[in-house]
């Protein structure tokens, strides 16, 4: 709750310092609230300090904010954080979109610890209404403007369904709130074998699919590869990582809920994941713009995290939280870096050629965020995966098959990245700066990788 | 101490790749060396400890941290150094010393000088977490970074221009390699609740799993694992194209340490092979089959180092015939005289390479014995012991897989000793092609060859010895019982009473007369015989230069060449031998093997692009697809 | 079945539909603007049956009045109110319609064979201004306040892409002389 | 008639299916039309048969919940409405078209 109050009431202040007023400092601003945000949230879940004043303003039924809410808080403002601060110097944006971008977050914060579907409705909507502009945002690039339209459209008609479920969800159990669906007599007669209710297994699709939408899972998830192609690359990244993971935790805690009739929807949900995994990974292979081979990858992604929604019974979120930190911090150095060496326009890999030679600090995190994307040991992609497919193991082995298999086709495409930074000569002479930060987050990535324990024994 | 020895490539690797661009050459060079040479030292140290000391258990243990710990899941970053472990150990810094002494001259050219040194330590380090790790979560590790190391040195030299093709190449397959083994990895978890090697070869002993179907399941995976890294059917071809990269890269990796990874896994994973006789026999089968067919193919190259390429593949493959006739000592004892005399001819090819300006064709060659007097000498040496020349240490350590081959199959040995009969003909082709007969190259003069300095002789003589005695780490019993089997017993160590770790089902020599002994020598050593003759006459006294590839197309020419030959037996034994090479060449192994690849690949490529036309930019198409899913969704789950 | 049901509720939900069916069918914008507006209507005296006064004046005002207002001012704006849009192919308006068909079907069906029911216990006076606000305000106010957010962000939204730029003025005027 | 009759009338599933075909002929609308204001208008008319779904089931249980978020469906769909039309009339300026099927830039 904290911080959703630093970000929104930061996002004001910005907004109130001029609508477009175009500075790199406002960016720097933004990136230090969502810092102190991060900051404050991690603190209080680690018990430092407390906001119980305004947490008990919100009652119990609508939100919650326990330790995995804050953390997770504490993980997209850091994402976001780290976001505006690499990307402040190649193109400043105004203070407009600087605070749609913070006001998509509070969306973002509201997902993650609902307890009332009127919460996560409006969540997912306070998150993607910012980003539909936020696509668009490039007002004179007809790419940008499709782009915006296309996730538009197709967003409020996944919401139209979502909306759909969530009614058939209420009439089926006769709450909205979560700890209530779940001991409502048809709820637990289910739970004892007798069918389940048309209206809630219809329900659950409904709103799984609405969901699936936003994390972008086949065969949901024709929006994605346009819409990052087109959008600029902030908002790409920030659609790859930030939407991506707190729809995960949206859906978990959703899932969870109905953790006691699992079996209504792990198998439909495994043959989707597995469909996802495969889908986003041959697509990625035969693709020559950088972006959208990213975006394939995140829809690959999407895949492996569904495992993780087939093992919701609550006790794992960490990891999610791991798993998300680790492709957040791979995806901000492989799209910050794309961004610096490509600005001029050129889409394809041939943006990346000879950069081992222009500057060997970018090159070497470029390669160290790749490997931590493809999940090649030491590297915290690695250690996410494996945590995520030793756990999904006992649920689903056939499923961990398939994820396995889809990382080794994962390699074909991100070998590209090599090859053309590492064995190619220069094509262009675009600056990367900023080397310190990417040096700081390849250096995180391989501590994560190397003592990812004793990282996550800190933090979480 | 273990950490030490472990951890100094790594500080090497550091010191080199973050201030390597200020140190002069020479620094970086001996100091990437001296890395090695210190984890040697303390290998050599902590490795006679743990011989001579009975107070030592049978492994010093070392953890370093809790890598994870959730619940009952529990793994560990820790190293153990058990006798196996030592043994490889020694393999790997011993001879990676000499290769990276080797190095400073063979490289003092290049401008990545620096580079490469860090490189090559990077991947030392690697391979001594493989080898040293204590579960097979750290042989993961080791697995998946001397992988990544492999990739960077074969790409050292990227000006040639197939290399991107080569690397990536290497690096897929060795991730289809990496995916069996991660599943055997996740299923021995599953199944033993550990990844630790104690723990999991405990339960294993206990009996803890009902099914050997699970064993089964396992040993396979493992092994499709060990067929990536050890190239093998169908996931080799990437070890001959990766001799892209430079020379001693070569030697360190594709010959003497990372293809062995795959063997280490097996003999490591005894215990669970041994469950399994199934998962041993197809062990036994595809080493067979890689090994005669790779040295098919070797009959027919002409680049030096695809010679000894190939030639590496068919070793690995006479390994896993003994790792599938249950002789771990056998196959462990194939693999250090493998590295002695494998590395030494790549280093030997390194030094022809350097003397001749970088040219690789053997057809280019010739003579150069009077220009290269060392380099001619220890490369007869290692020729020598890979054809088994008797009493060198390739005739030890074939003989023994060739004898526990016969008494697990009879087939089995005739193919093995034909597979080895092979191999003293590719190898003595190459080697009088080169060193004898006329000098034939057009492009430097004869006067421009030089023998190479020092640096790199002296590793030369230092392997041509040990390629002459290596086979003292496991002399057969009929040369006296006090000085043979020592690696026999170092490998089957009983642990003074206490649980054995390393081989937990102790191995027996195979039970065979003394006198079918005596003629299996025999026909090894016969075989070795007319190998030798047949290609000294054909390349030296009648100085037959091999066809360029085109004129070799078509049976005929082969069949026509009969009247070339005089000894009539010979030939016919001969020409259909390089008649099945080029078949095998042709055919098999480009359209079989390399179809099976490409068409994986291609098949892929097919699916990506078609999965590029459903995304045809179109919203409307989006829209109909996404409410056909709905629809199927919800089909599926009303009804 | 359908003869059991009351008379007002059989009319309504007849017009509903038709009125729906017109919003999608009609080649001209304008007419599906109105026909919307005309089902809005119709919804609205669903609610009233349903007993929720409050909802079917917000309803009205919210959609009828603000919302389609919007569409038709963007109409004008745009000046789209003709015939513009080309006709699709058959094969097109088949494909669309088997999908919706079937997602309809298989709704309906899965309904038919549970034949379920929702437990009935009507409250007199919940659709009333007085009940819902008091929930409002009390139950739900952080929704409620954190709608501020949702209408902030759309207000920022609409401006910046709403507000002209040089650049995109003279792109146009650019295609415009091309063109 | 009396308000409360219709409770004991009609059954609850009769608004399922009232609703659900309504819903399907807004889905069929934004599949079948081209222009992206219709599409809007059938995305809106899809909200619509949600919001008589969630006032029927309130209703019928005498819970005020599906009353609030009926509420709160409407709020969005007006935020939503005036994002949209913002961004359909920011294309319309670049491309003087409202025609979805023209938007093919982006894809492969």
């Amino acid at each position: 709750m904290i911080a959703l109050f630093v970000t929104f009431f930061s996002a004001a202040v910005l907004l109130f310092l001029g609508l477009n007023k175009r500075e790199s400092s406002y960016s720097l601003f933004a990136a230090l609230a969502l810092f102190v945000s991060a900051g404050l949230s991690w603190a209080c879940s680690a018990n430092l300090v407390s906001f119980h004043g305004l947490e008990s303003w919100v009652p119990a039924n609508m939100m919650q904010f326990g330790k995995e809410q804050h953390l997770f808080a504490a993980l997209l403002a850091f994402i976001v954080g780290f976001i505006l601060l690499m990307f402040r110097k190649n193109e400043v944006i105004g203070n407009d979109q600087l605070g749609l971008m913070m006001f998509s977050l509070c969306g973002a914060y509201m997902m993650v610890s609902y307890q009332h579907l009127v919460m996560l409705f409006l969540g997912i909507e306070v998150l993607s209404i910012p980003l539909f502009v936020l696509a668009g945002a490039n007002k004179s690039n007809l790419a940008s403007n499709e782009a915006s339209l296309k996730y538009f459209l197709m967003g409020a008609f996944s919401t139209g369904i979502f909306l759909l479920g969530t009614a058939f969800i209420y009439g089926g159990t006769g709450s909205l709130e979560l700890e209530m669906m779940g001991i409502k007599p048809s709820f637990m007669h289910a739970m004892q074998g007798m069918p389940l209710p048309v209206l809630i297994n219809a329900g659950i699709v409904l709103m799984s699919v609405g969901l699936l939408f936003k994390v972008a899972a086949a065969p949901f998830h024709f929006w994605a590869p346009d819409v990052y192609e087109g959008s600029p690359n902030r908002t790409t990244l920030y659609m790859a990582t930030v939407v991506k993971i707190a729809a995960f935790v949206a859906f978990y805690r959703f899932l969870s809920t109905f953790g006691g009739i699992a079996d209504a929807w792990k198998g439909w949900m495994s043959v989707l994941g597995a469909i996802t995994i495969l889908w986003g990974n041959l697509a990625a292979l035969n693709q020559a713009s950088v972006k959208r081979t990213l975006a394939f990858s995140s829809i690959a992604h999407a895949g492996y995290l569904v495992m993780f929604l087939l093992m919701a019974d609550g006790t794992n979120t960490w990891i999610l939280w791991f798993y998300g930190l680790a492709y957040a911090m791979a995806s901000l150095l492989v799209f910050s870096i794309a961004n610096q060496v490509s600005f001029q326009g050129e889409r394809g890999f041939a943006a990346f050629d000879g950069l081992s030679k222009k500057s060997p600090v970018a090159a070497i995190a470029l390669a160290v965020g790749v490997l931590s994307m493809a999940g090649i040991p030491v590297s915290a992609g690695f250690n996410a995966k494996f945590y995520l497919f030793s756990f999904a193991w006992q649920h689903m082995p056939w499923l961990v098959g398939v994820g396995l298999l889809g990382s080794a086709i994962s390699v074909g495409y991100y070998f590209k990245f090599f090859k053309h930074a590492f064995m190619n000569q220069p094509s262009n002479d675009n600056p990367v700066v900023d080397r310190g930060w990417l040096m700081l987050l390849g250096g995180l990535i391989l501590l994560l990788g190397a003592l990812p324990w004793a990282v996550l024994n800190v933090i979480y | 101490m273990l950490t030490l020895m472990i951890f100094l490539p790594l500080l090497g690797f550091l010191v080199n790749g973050i201030f390597g661009k200020f140190l002069p050459k020479a620094i970086s060079g001996w100091l990437g060396t001296a890395a090695v040479l210190g984890s040697f030292v303390i290998a050599l140290m902590s490795f006679m400890d743990l011989t001579g000391d009975t107070t030592i258990p049978e492994r010093i243990y070392t953890k370093l941290f809790t890598f994870l710990h959730v619940g009952n899941f529990h793994v560990d970053f820790a190293f153990q150094f058990d006798r196996l472990s030592a043994v490889m150990t020694l393999i790997i810094t011993g001879i990676g010393t000499l290769i990276h002494l080797y190095s400073i001259a063979y490289m003092h050219e290049d401008e990545g000088f620096y580079k490469f040194f860090a490189y090559l330590n990077l991947f030392i380090f690697n391979m001594l977490v493989l080898v040293l790790g204590s579960n097979y979560l750290m042989l993961f590790f080791g697995w998946e970074g001397v992988g990544l190391c492999s990739y960077l040195l074969i790409g050292f030299w990227y000006k040639n221009a197939d290399y991107g093709k080569a690397a990536r190449k290497a690096f897929v397959m060795n991730r289809i390699g990496d995916l069996g083994l991660l599943l055997g990895l996740f299923l021995i978890y599953d199944t033993y609740g550990s990844f630790e090697y104690q723990e999991v070869f405990r339960s294993v002993f206990a009996g803890s799993v009902e099914s050997n179907a699970v064993n089964t399941a396992i040993a396979l995976l493992l092994f499709i694992g060990a067929m990536g890294k050890s190239a093998q059917i169908p996931l080799y071809t990437w070890l001959p194209d990766a001799m892209a990269g430079p020379t001693p890269v070569s030697a360190l990796i594709h010959a003497a340490t990372m293809v062995t990874a795959g063997i280490y896994l097996v003999i490591r994973s005894e215990a669970i092979y041994a469950l399994s006789p199934l998962a041993r026999e197809v062990v036994m089968w595809i080493g067979l089959a890689t090994s005669l067919m790779a040295a098919l193919i070797g009959l027919k190259q002409n680049d030096i180092k695809k010679v000894l390429a190939y030639s590496t593949v068919s070793q690995l493959g006479l390994m896993f015939i003994a790792l599938g006739c249950g002789a771990y000592t056998a196959a462990l004892f194939h693999v250090i005289t493998h590295a002695f005399f494998k590395a030494l001819l790549f280093l030997g090819s390194g030094s022809v390479i350097h003397g001749m300006h970088h040219e690789q064709d053997i057809r280019h060659m010739g003579g150069l014995r009077k220009k290269m007097p060392i380099t001619y000498l220890t490369f007869l040496i290692g020729t020598l012991a890979i054809t088994g020349f008797p009493f060198l240490s390739g005739f030890f350590s074939k003989d023994e897989i060739l004898v526990s081959a016969f008494a697990h199959n009879k087939l089995v040995f005739g193919l093995a000793l034909i597979g080895a009969g092979i191999t003293g003909f590719y190898m003595f082709r190459m080697f009088f092609v080169t060193f004898h007969g006329t000098y034939r190259n057009t492009h430097h003069s004869f006067d421009k060859v030089h023998e190479s300095p020092w640096l790199m002789t002296l590793p030369l003589l230092v392997l041509a010895v040990l390629s002459v005695i290596g086979g003292v780490v496991n002399l057969p019993h009929y040369l006296g019982e006090g000085i043979s089997g020592i690696l026999h017993h170092t490998l089957n160590y009983d642990g003074g009473g206490k649980f054995s770790p390393i081989l937990i089902y102790p191995e027996h020599a195979p039970e065979i007369e003394h006198t079918t002994e005596w003629l299996l020598l025999g026909m090894a050593v016969s075989v070795f015989v007319i190998a030798f003759l047949h290609t000294r006459n054909k390349y030296v006294v009648q100085g037959a230069v091999p066809e360029a590839d085109s004129a070799q197309t078509g049976m005929g020419k082969v069949l026509a060449n009969k009247f070339y030959v005089d000894e009539a037996y010979d030939t016919a034994f001969v020409s259909s031998l390089e008649a099945a090479g080029e078949v095998v060449g042709n055919y098999v192994d480009d359209k079989a093997v390399k179809g099976l690849v490409d068409g994986v690949g291609s098949g892929s490529n097919g699916i990506s692009r078609l999965l590029s036309k459903i995304q045809n930019g179109n919203i409307e198409y989006y829209l109909v697809y996404m409410v056909i899913g709905v629809a199927l969704l919800l089909a599926f789950n009303l009804f | 079945m359908l003869q059991n049901l009351p008379i007002p509720f059989l009319v309504l939900s007849f017009l509903t539909i038709l009125s729906a069916l017109y919003v999608v069918t009609s080649k001209n914008p304008v007419h599906s603007v109105l026909a919307l507006i005309f089902t809005f209507f119709t919804i609205s005296a669903h609610y009233v049956l349903l007993n929720a006064q409050f909802l079917a004046v917000v309803n009205l005002i919210v959609y009828a009045g603000a919302i389609m207002v919007l569409f038709l001012f963007v109409l004008m704006l745009l000046n789209l109110s003709k015939e513009s849009e080309p006709v699709k192919s058959n094969w097109w308006g088949i494909a669309a319609a088997i999908s919706a068909g079937s997602l309809l079907l298989i709704i309906t069906a899965a309904f038919q064979v549970s034949g379920e029911a929702v437990a009935k216990n009507p409250v007199e006076g919940i659709g009333l201004v007085k009940a819902l606000g008091k929930v409002l305000f009390t139950r739900f106010v952080v929704p409620f306040e954190l709608t501020g957010i949702l209408f902030l962000a759309a207000m920022v939204g609409a401006v910046l892409l709403g507000k002209r730029e040089k650049a995109v003025d003279a792109l146009i005027s650019k295609e415009e002389s091309n063109g | 008639m009396s308000i409360l009759s219709v409770f004991n009338q009609v059954e609850i599933s009769h608004y399922i299916y009232l609703s659900t075909v309504l819903f399907s002929i807004g889905l069929f609308g934004v599949l079948f039309r081209r222009n992206a204001i219709i599409l809007l208008m059938c995305i809106e008319l899809m909200l619509n048969a949600v919001n008589l779904l969630f006032t029927a089931f309130s209703s019928y249980m005498g819970d005020a919940d599906g009353q609030i978020f009926v509420f709160f469906i409407m709020v969005v769909a007006a935020a939503e409405a005036a994002v949209g039309l913002a961004i359909l009339v920011l294309v319309y300026r670049n491309t003087r078209k409202t025609d979805v099927s023209f938007l093919d830039q982006l894809k492969g």
